[in-house]
């Protein structure tokens, strides 16, 4: 494929993709809690690339783009905020609790916080 | 015309995003915020440039938002920032 | 008239355009965090009032031309404060260490 | 643009507006527990039941009288710009299991909290009404959907409700299994997310019925399918990936651990039905149900095992509902009949969809009893409860009972389900999936006896209960158990009331 | 030109997640994370969703980045400065590698196999949007042909919160989220008296112009959350306690009105969610109006979190 070939909005649904693997890979890899959720955010704005792609390619009759698959990620983007809300509220208070911020069992030679 | 102002929002894209990689590589935590206040006016600029290429005014309001929030990012930053492990307050809300 | 104003756009926007480098060039080139952030902040606000600045002939309408000042007048307030805060905290990690 | 969005493919039918209300009545009681002071919020929760179940029964009503689906079209904006909703015969009996199960724990509840006054409008409590009725809407909202994005929404509804029932009770251990299920649970949402994407991409339509009928989408869709089925797998918590689901049953209380295993556990799993059923293309489905057929088997074999093997009774039944769930999954390759019948027409969807409601029985009696078990005595270890049958006799009558569905003896609904499965394995050549349902109920027998085994022992030392346990509810237990027996005496043949609305689907298909 | 433009723009995204995947620090994530949000508004003006784009600036760059940065200070605070790296485990990087690389081949292969042309829904849309009295056929799908996913979604973001609050310690419940850091410093107190006044102002626009221009409740909302918090965090005013009744019914009370006028519709036009043709627009914008506030304090107190002073009396 030529470069020529390649519209814009293939382009954003590429690089949709990239971020959507990106993400996972954090999201999969990485042990610390915090930096996963960065991974789900990245992740879910890979996906919403890929929406937008689509809505790009369907710009019709004057629009710039299909306002379906629009409305569809400012819904989906309030959504993962509120995900991301709830995820940040249990890990502080997980962390609060006993002091691990990680669902892997703690390393060797590592402590646990002592309870005040 | 349209074409060179979208030429210029692309210089402006480019410039800034040299600065904003020295920025998120150095080494102190401080010098790292400031790629949001960089990348802020950056992709502002930009946005402004391209609502006029476009002639879509909306464009405008965009980049009125980012600024907005990048002045927010940044007030948020700098609270984690100042709070080092020595004068942090004892963590309130555990079961005492 | 409107030949004037798009040469006058075209100098503005470039003006801006070249002050972002300069700036960049600053961040890359000058050797502590406080006169980086000096170069950052002056620089690129000056570029975008100028960039501003250049596009308000462009702009159809009063609404319009207004948003952009905003946008600038925000980049001001932002810049200022967000430099006052960093070179604060700067200032305070300083003198904790 | 598709000829197809001019004629209409979903036609309101007059009783359409109780699909309405199944979903928002429980919701809005979830709105007025927000607004009202937290002693209101019992109150509400019960006129709600009362309510969501009556509703239930009328929709359940008025698809056998008319003997066709309901459907509904919101807001009167027609598919694919706006969003249908469908009850056929699967989604109404849904719809009543969740109904009686979500009614039951909602009395076993609130004989739990009466037993501490001092916290019975405390947090605990009232977040619970809350969340138990968000749950029921989500679960209605799953079962009725027709738009896959819609279908989203209500599947994070039902996270939401889901996670924080896990970690009620603010122990450490729970937070860090609710955390996990979260991880699970969105990583889940957003995979589905990525698949309706490439659906619409592909098609411009998010409706099941007018994607039926679409035909082959060419890799978009075959990725967005595995997209989606993976993501609904990690959800629905089928082996590999249960990691999640053992500590987050089991720590949550009682009556939230009922409303997880017996119900919320099943709607990634209808899900997935539907996506194999109405949207794959035929190969792809075929391909799908092998595999998912494969899973379902480990997930039978291997839970099963360490169901067996758990010390704790809560654990014990949450690996048993791992176990349970993956006979849902070897329904797939079965249920393809012999040329030209439709999969609602076999005996393995009958089979199916009895194993799908007798489980959410028996799994909501045996957690409710296990509940009544560790309060009375503070504990759930299996070895330190030798006679508790003589302590708790409806309790362990409950456990019993139940535990006849899930390892598939006579007479119980699971028993009926197991045969059913069990001759389709047979009829339809796949003898290593009829040898895992044999093992499967071996096992199921290894684990219920176990602790049956240990109620009925008489120890040295009696058990004491540490506190009276009213007969309320122990009673709510048992009657759920009754009732998963009871499903054992409906009629074999396969269910009328399961093929309501299904066949239209194929006819649909405009040439 | 355009392409070029379009190009740069995705190199940076890709390479600002590469730079969150691989950094060893979990600020220096969230600060590149914050950026990417900044750039992502960018992106999606590209892709011709301004509505889009004002909702991404402002959640994604903004709250989230507040809710993160909150949460790493929080954690760093607690951890007293063990800041060794952990890392993962070597089977877990390949796995996780090979099963992101083939989502994302995967995707890649379903986007270049879109059909062409299209389909699309924007001229069903653009024809059905008269019914509404609406311009802005996005505020069009989510208020009145999608308005049950919206409705929907309000109730998520109400139970994301109830989530949140249920995860109060019990002594604690019913009190306030604490926000105010220890001593704010000057600019900051500075900031927050002079930014909220242009938020407001710029999320009343985007309100009152969402119905025919881009903009809109969700945009306008997560705005004036972002100014509440600011005022919040500098201490001029403090988190209301989460048993307030008054603070209870303003969060009910936006869903509660969808739902009302959703009810309505079955009396006057005819079905759930069915706005009478004359009065749509209207009712429309008033509900927009409601969910803005509903909005506004949800996403506010989700960051705030979970209260941690004990409720007054």
């Amino acid at each position: 494929m030529t470069l020529a070939a390649l519209d814009s909005a293939t382009l954003f649904g590429l690089c949709g993709a990239a971020l959507a693997g990106i993400g996972l890979f954090v999201v999969i890899a990485h042990p610390g809690l915090l930096r996963r959720l960065v991974g789900f955010n990245i992740l879910g704005a890979g996906i919403f690339m890929v929406f937008g792609a689509v809505a790009r390619r369907g710009a019709a009759a004057g629009l710039p783009g299909d306002p379906v698959p629009q409305a569809m990620v400012i819904t989906g983007i309030v959504v993962a905020f509120s995900a991301s809300a709830l995820a940040v509220a249990l890990l502080r208070r997980l962390f609060d609790l006993t002091g691990r911020d990680s669902l892997e069992p703690p390393a060797a030679g590592k402590t646990p916080r002592a309870e005040s | 015309m349209a074409e060179f102002l979208t030429g210029a929002a692309f210089f402006i894209l480019a410039v800034t995003a040299l600065g904003l990689f020295r920025v998120l590589r150095s080494e102190l935590a401080v010098e790292r915020m400031m790629a949001v206040q960089l990348l802020g006016t950056g992709a502002a600029a930009a946005l402004v440039l391209l609502g006029a290429a476009s002639t879509s005014p909306a464009t405008t309001d965009v980049a009125l938002l980012l600024m907005l929030l990048a002045a927010f990012s940044c007030a948020a930053f700098t609270l984690g920032q100042s709070e080092e492990p020595g004068d942090a307050p004892a963590p309130k809300g555990d079961e005492s | 008239m409107s030949a004037l104003a798009d040469l006058f756009t075209l100098v503005m926007v470039a003006g801006g355009a070249l002050l972002f480098l300069a700036g960049t060039l600053g961040l890359l080139r000058f050797p502590d965090t406080l006169s980086r952030l000096h170069a950052l902040s002056k620089a690129d606000n000056l570029g975008l009032g100028l960039i501003v600045l250049g596009l308000l002939p462009q702009v159809g309408s009063i609404a319009g031309g207004l948003k952009l000042v905003c946008v600038w007048l925000l980049a001001q307030l932002s810049a200022a404060t967000a430099s006052q805060l960093i070179a604060g905290a700067l200032h305070r990690r300083k003198s904790g260490r | 643009m598709t000829p197809l969005a001019l004629a209409p493919v979903h036609v309101a039918t007059p009783g359409g507006y109780l699909l309405v209300l199944a979903l928002t009545l429980p919701v809005l009681g979830v709105l007025a527990i927000l607004a009202l002071a937290p002693r209101r919020a019992r109150q509400v929760a019960l006129a709600s039941m009362a309510a969501g179940l009556a509703v239930a029964i009328a929709i359940l009503a008025e698809l056998l009288r008319t003997g066709d689906a309901l459907t509904y079209v919101v807001g009167g904006w027609q598919p694919p710009l706006g969003i249908a909703l469908r009850a056929d015969g699967l989604s109404a009996a849904l719809i009543a299991m969740t109904a009686l199960v979500i009614c039951a724990t909602g009395l076993f509840a609130r004989g739990m909290h009466d037993l501490a006054p001092e916290t019975r409008d405390g947090r605990a409590a009232t977040t619970f009404w809350a969340l138990l009725l968000a749950t029921w809407s989500a679960l209605n909202a799953v079962f009725l959907g027709e738009d896959l994005f819609n279908l989203y929404v209500a599947l994070e509804l039902l996270t939401f409700a889901a996670v924080p029932l896990v970690c009620l009770d603010g122990r450490a251990e729970t937070m860090a299994a609710a955390l996990r299920y979260l991880m699970f649970a969105l990583l889940g949402s957003l995979l589905y997310l990525l698949g309706v994407g490439l659906i619409y991409g592909a098609f411009g339509t998010l409706d099941i019925r007018i994607l039926s009928g679409l035909g082959d989408g060419g890799p978009a869709l075959s990725v967005a399918l595995a997209l989606m089925i993976a993501g609904l797998l990690a959800k629905a918590a089928l082996f590999p990936l249960h990691l999640w689901l053992p500590p987050a049953h089991a720590g949550a209380p009682a009556a939230a651990s009922a409303v997880l295993s017996a119900l919320v556990i099943k709607a990634p799993v209808f899900l997935i039905l539907r996506l194999v059923l109405d949207v794959a293309p035929p190969e792809a489905a075929a391909f799908a149900g092998q595999l998912l057929a494969v899973l379902g088997a480990s997930s039978i074999l291997f839970c099963s095992v360490m169901a067996l093997r758990q010390a704790r009774l809560k654990l014990m039944i949450a690996y048993s509902t791992v176990a349970q769930i993956g006979y849902l999954f070897i329904v797939f390759p079965l249920a393809s009949g012999p040329e030209g019948m439709p999969p609602w027409e076999t005996i393995a969807w009958t089979g199916g969809t009895l194993q799908l409601v007798s489980h959410a029985l028996a799994k909501a009696a045996m957690f409710l009893a296990a509940g009544v078990v560790a309060e009375a005595f503070g504990h759930d270890r299996i070895a330190d409860l030798g006679g508790f049958g003589r302590a708790l006799p409806l309790s362990a009558a409950a456990f019993g009972l139940a535990g006849l569905s899930l390892m598939g003896i006579p007479p119980s609904g699971g028993f009926i389900a197991k045969c059913l499965l069990l001759t389709a394995a047979v009829i339809n050549g796949h003898p290593w999936l009829a040898a895992t349902i044999l093992a499967g109920g071996l096992l199921a027998g290894g684990y219920v006896f176990r602790v049956i085994n240990t109620a009925l022992a008489s120890p040295a030392m009696p058990l004491t209960t540490r506190r009276t346990i009213p007969r309320r509810l122990e009673m709510t237990a048992l009657a759920l158990a009754v009732a998963a027996v009871l499903l054992g005496f409906i009629p074999l043949e396969p269910f009328g009331l399961l093929q309501i609305g299904r066949s239209g689907l194929a006819t649909a298909v405009l040439p | 030109m355009n392409l070029l433009l379009d190009l740069a723009l995705v190199a940076w995204l890709v390479v600002l997640a590469l730079h969150v995947a691989r950094t060893g620090d979990d600020r220096n994530a969230i600060v590149a994370f914050i950026a990417f949000g900044l750039l992502l508004g960018l992106a999606w003006t590209r892709l011709g969703a301004i509505d889009v784009a004002l909702t991404e600036a402002a959640i994604g760059g903004g709250i989230t980045g507040l809710l993160l940065l909150r949460a790493e200070a929080h954690l760093r605070r607690g951890r007293q400065a063990d800041g060794a790296p952990r890392q993962g485990g070597g089977a877990k990087t390949i796995v996780a590698a090979l099963a992101s690389a083939v989502v994302a081949l995967g995707l890649g292969l379903a986007v270049l196999a879109f059909p062409s042309p299209a389909p699309t829904l924007a001229q069903p849309a653009l024809a059905a949007i008269d019914a509404t009295g609406l311009g802005n056929p996005v505020t069009a799908v989510l208020l009145a042909y999608r308005a049950l996913d919206t409705l929907l979604e309000k109730v998520v973001v109400l139970l994301a919160l109830l989530g949140v609050w249920a995860l109060t310690p019990d002594n604690l419940w019913g009190g306030a989220p604490e926000l105010k850091e220890a001593n704010p410093p000057q600019p900051l107190l500075y900031l927050a008296r002079t930014l909220p006044p242009f938020g407001v102002l710029i999320a009343v626009y985007m309100v009152w112009v969402g119905a025919d221009a881009p903009g809109g409740t969700f945009q306008a909302g997560s705005i004036l959350a972002a100014m509440w918090l600011l005022v919040m965090l500098a201490g001029l005013s403090p988190a209301p306690e989460t048993r307030s009744r008054l603070l209870r019914l303003l969060l009910v009370g936006g869903p509660a009105l969808f739902f009302a006028i959703g009810f309505l519709g079955f009396a006057v036009a005819g079905g759930f969610l069915a706005y009478p043709k004359p009065l749509a627009k209207a009712l429309i914008v008033g509900i927009e109006a409601a969910l803005t506030v509903a909005i506004a304090l949800a996403l506010g107190l989700l960051v705030a979190g979970p209260s941690n002073k004990a409720p007054a009396r």
